[in-house]
């Protein structure tokens, strides 16, 4: 049962990305980006990551997707609708995604990774999963959370500052 | 006697226990889930069917009308004649539209309104699922709005409507973080973010122990929904209705369902959050009576709403974004550093939800938050006065 | 919990029903007589000039740029929250200490009057 | 119970999507749309393994959590740069790009 909804879910997101690469229209391009975060966050829901599942949803669908669609329609040119899609080299680089994603898989199947080789995972989600994301954030990993904080700062001056139309 | 103390809980068992005769375990789930769902899935109609009756009625006594009053007895069925016309009414598709985008938007509004219900308590025991992270579930569907709008006015085809769309989009945005921060306070207070558990906990009503944060997420609320005074986009005298100008018949119909499916779900989950849910005297009792008191809180929810309408004229889009981003972010901001520092002190091992010390502690801080801004406001509106040149205000 | 998220799937596909159902009835009852005049931009009567992609204000793009941030703070304030009651001092005072640091970037946008609409 | 290969299969194939994206589109938006799409490809790794290996330590989500805030901060400056750029090749339309005043 979960492995059929599984191969649904990976089906329909992978449908959704590939759509989101090979569009020509860029907006309709953004909307299957979305539709492929909402495939990853049910993903991640059968891995049972509720809480990624819904920061997912939360800062990628309704952050940073209008963030894109936003600079789409601020810049007219790109909506224009006879531009090429592709540069001219987009053939090579097929080929080498195809060469690089049969590499990844024949490793993938061939590595031993542990305990897990048969499929069962090692013991179950914690119910308190998300509490101890809390205690993780400003325990072991203090220094990465106010990094983050920073990081999130520095990137929103940055942009100010280069977006700014200026006078 | 004993069976209608508990009527619902009791109903759904028996019911279970029937279906259970005939059906394996998971049909019975299935079923279950299936009836659950088609019941929340109705909400947002039976919202339009009864609010836009209750709206008309209301702002029609505060502007000195009566409202509706010819179709049935004083005009209750006016909403029904609303949505057979809406059924029947020819649908047009602007030249130059992005069809498949343009017929999707109003689905995926429609269906985001309904999904909120999937979280909303109605008594004990009585949730669609009482999820883990049942609260930031409801900012995240909000999400699925976003996204409605900027399909709806992009694919348009008009100017009117991609502007709409953009002005909504920052007035969802803008608005959208003091709602998270004042449910994030809710969260801290009550350690939980499961809607059931914080109804359990709150054992004095949040509105008179934050209410700093009810008053960020009303306004916040009433902003994400668009209601009055911040119903930017449908100005109707500045840019139309809004994004979804080019709408009509039932693809129209939906985005009005959405709105006011969103002003019910809203209404619901302030009531969860800060009015206590389905408490109330007696529930101990007879839990039978939870749902009645929730249906009562979330209508007085609503029917503030619509006096905020009939009352207070539009903001400026300026106004209302800075709004949003000077006072209301802020003071949720010292609001939630408040509750933490707060919640440090004197506290058990083991605590649900906030002890009386800490509840009344919470509330001065909520107080002298509420007078800083209100003095820091004064003297912003008495600067702009002197700027302006206006005498008095 | 999956069971709990089943439900979910299970509501959402009936959510996003409902409105298909009601489309397709209403496209089954309702009268298709479109003719050009109809189908025009709808623009107070006037026929509409120019593009429908005319350029918007990057005030819209600093709007989202702002809100991004406080929209990634909050996945991290939430599970802070949920974790609270069991944490100590040190949570107040990091917790704190990355808010003030946001709060520094909101005062550093409103200085500059990001926050304005121009 | 569904395998971790296959999860690491959905990402690898998600990664080279992306991959195809951010060095076959020719706009920059599309570049931005593939980079995140290789960024969501990790974070699936990160959670399956965080699910199969180690569920009592949250440092598989904890790092996906990390990414998503990277991606956030990454997204916010390339697309300002973008309208930066944009803006820096069509400075003489000026009454256009005001035409409606927002």
């Amino acid at each position: 049962m979960q492995q059929a909804i599984f191969i649904i879910l990976a089906l329909l997101t992978l449908g959704a990305a590939l759509m989101t690469v090979i569009t020509r229209n860029l907006l309709r391009a953004a909307l299957w980006l979305v539709a492929t975060f909402f495939g990853i966050a049910a993903i991640f829901i059968l891995l049972r990551a509720e809480f990624l599942a819904v920061a997912q949803i939360l800062v990628y669908v309704g952050a940073i997707s209008t963030l894109i669609i936003f600079a789409i329609m601020l810049s007219r040119g790109i909506m224009d609708p006879d531009q090429v899609r592709f540069n001219g080299q987009w053939g090579v680089v097929g080929g080498f995604a195809a060469l690089l994603f049969v590499v990844l898989a024949v490793i993938v199947t061939r590595v031993p990774w542990p305990a897990a080789a048969g499929g069962a995972p090692v013991g179950d989600a914690p119910a308190d999963a998300i509490a101890r994301l809390g205690a993780a954030f400003v325990g072991p990993y203090a220094i990465p959370f106010e990094v983050a904080s920073v990081l999130l700062v520095v990137a929103m001056i940055g942009a100010i500052i280069i977006a700014r139309e200026r006078e | 006697m004993d069976y209608l103390r508990n009527f619902f809980v009791n109903l759904a068992r028996s019911w279970t226990a029937w279906i259970g005769g005939f059906l394996p375990d998971w049909g019975v789930n299935l079923v279950n889930y299936l009836v659950v769902g088609i019941i929340l899935v109705l909400m947002p109609v039976i919202a339009t069917l009864t609010l836009t009756w209750m709206e008309r009625k209301v702002i029609g006594r505060i502007q000195n009308r009566i409202g509706p009053n010819r179709v049935g007895p004083w005009g209750i069925f006016q909403a029904f004649a609303d949505a057979v016309k809406m059924l029947i009414k020819e649908d047009i598709v602007p030249s130059g539209a992005d069809k498949p985008v343009f017929n999707l938007a109003p689905i995926l509004i429609a269906g985001a309104a309904a999904l909120l219900w999937a979280v909303v308590p109605f008594g004990r025991g009585m949730i669609g699922q009482n999820l883990n992270i049942g609260a930031l579930y409801v900012v995240a569907v909000g999400s699925i709005t976003t996204i409605a709008v900027i399909m709806a006015g992009w694919s348009s085809n008009n100017k009117f409507a991609l502007l709409g769309a953009f002005r909504v989009v920052a007035q969802l945005l803008s608005y959208e973080i003091p709602m998270v921060l004042s449910i994030a306070t809710v969260v801290l207070v009550t350690g939980t973010m499961r809607m059931g558990d914080i109804v359990e906990r709150q054992v004095a009503p949040f509105i008179v122990v934050l209410p700093v944060a009810f008053i960020t997420y009303l306004l916040a609320a009433a902003a994400e929904t668009g209601r009055a005074p911040f119903d930017l986009l449908e100005a109707d005298s500045e840019i139309v209705a809004g994004y979804f100008v080019e709408y009509s018949g039932l693809k129209f119909g939906w985005f009005y369902i959405a709105e006011y499916g969103n002003l019910f779900a809203i209404a619901a989950i302030t009531t969860t959050l800060f009015l206590g849910g389905w408490r109330g005297p007696f529930v101990s009792v007879a839990p039978a009576l939870g749902p009645f008191y929730f249906v009562i809180k979330s209508v007085a929810v609503i029917f503030v709403l619509m006096w905020i309408r009939g009352t207070w004229p539009r903001f400026r889009i300026d106004q209302m974004l800075a709004f949003a981003w000077k006072v209301l972010v802020p003071a949720s901001l010292a609001n939630l550093l408040w509750s933490a520092i707060v919640l440090q002190i004197g506290r058990q091992p083991e605590q649900l939800g906030p002890t009386i010390v800490q509840m009344i502690l919470l509330l001065v801080g909520n107080v002298a938050i509420l007078a800083v801004t209100g003095l820091l406001l004064g003297r912003a509106a008495r600067r702009y006065a002197a700027q302006h040149g206006w005498a008095g205000a | 919990m999956l069971s709990q998220y089943a439900f979910i799937g299970i509501f959402a596909v009936i959510a996003f029903a409902l409105p298909v159902i009601g489309l397709v009835l209403s496209w089954l009852i309702r009268p298709k007589k479109s003719n050009p005049a109809k189908t025009t931009t709808y623009e107070c009567g006037m026929e509409t000039i120019g593009d429908t992609w005319v350029q918007f204000k990057a005030q819209y793009y600093l709007y989202a740029l702002i809100f991004v941030v406080f929209d990634v703070e909050a996945i991290f304030v939430f599970p802070w929250a949920v974790a609270y009651n069991k944490l100590g001092l040190y949570a107040l005072v990091e917790m704190a200490l990355f808010i003030a640091i946001l709060l520094g970037g909101l005062l550093y946008a409103w200085r500059k009057k990001a926050l304005e609409w121009h | 119970m569904v395998p971790l290969s296959w999860y690491l299969i959905l990402a690898a194939a998600l990664f080279c999507i992306g991959v195809f994206g951010a060095l076959a589109r020719r706009n920059a938006v599309g570049i931005l749309m593939g980079i995140e799409l290789m960024l969501n490809a990790v974070n699936i790794n990160l959670v399956a393994f965080w699910r199969h290996i180690g569920p009592d330590q949250m440092t598989g989500q904890l790092f996906a959590i990390f990414v998503i805030t990277v991606a956030a901060a990454e997204a916010a400056v390339g697309l300002a740069l973008i309208i930066a750029i944009y803006r820096q090749r069509n400075t003489v339309n000026v009454e256009e790009i005001d035409m409606m005043k927002g």
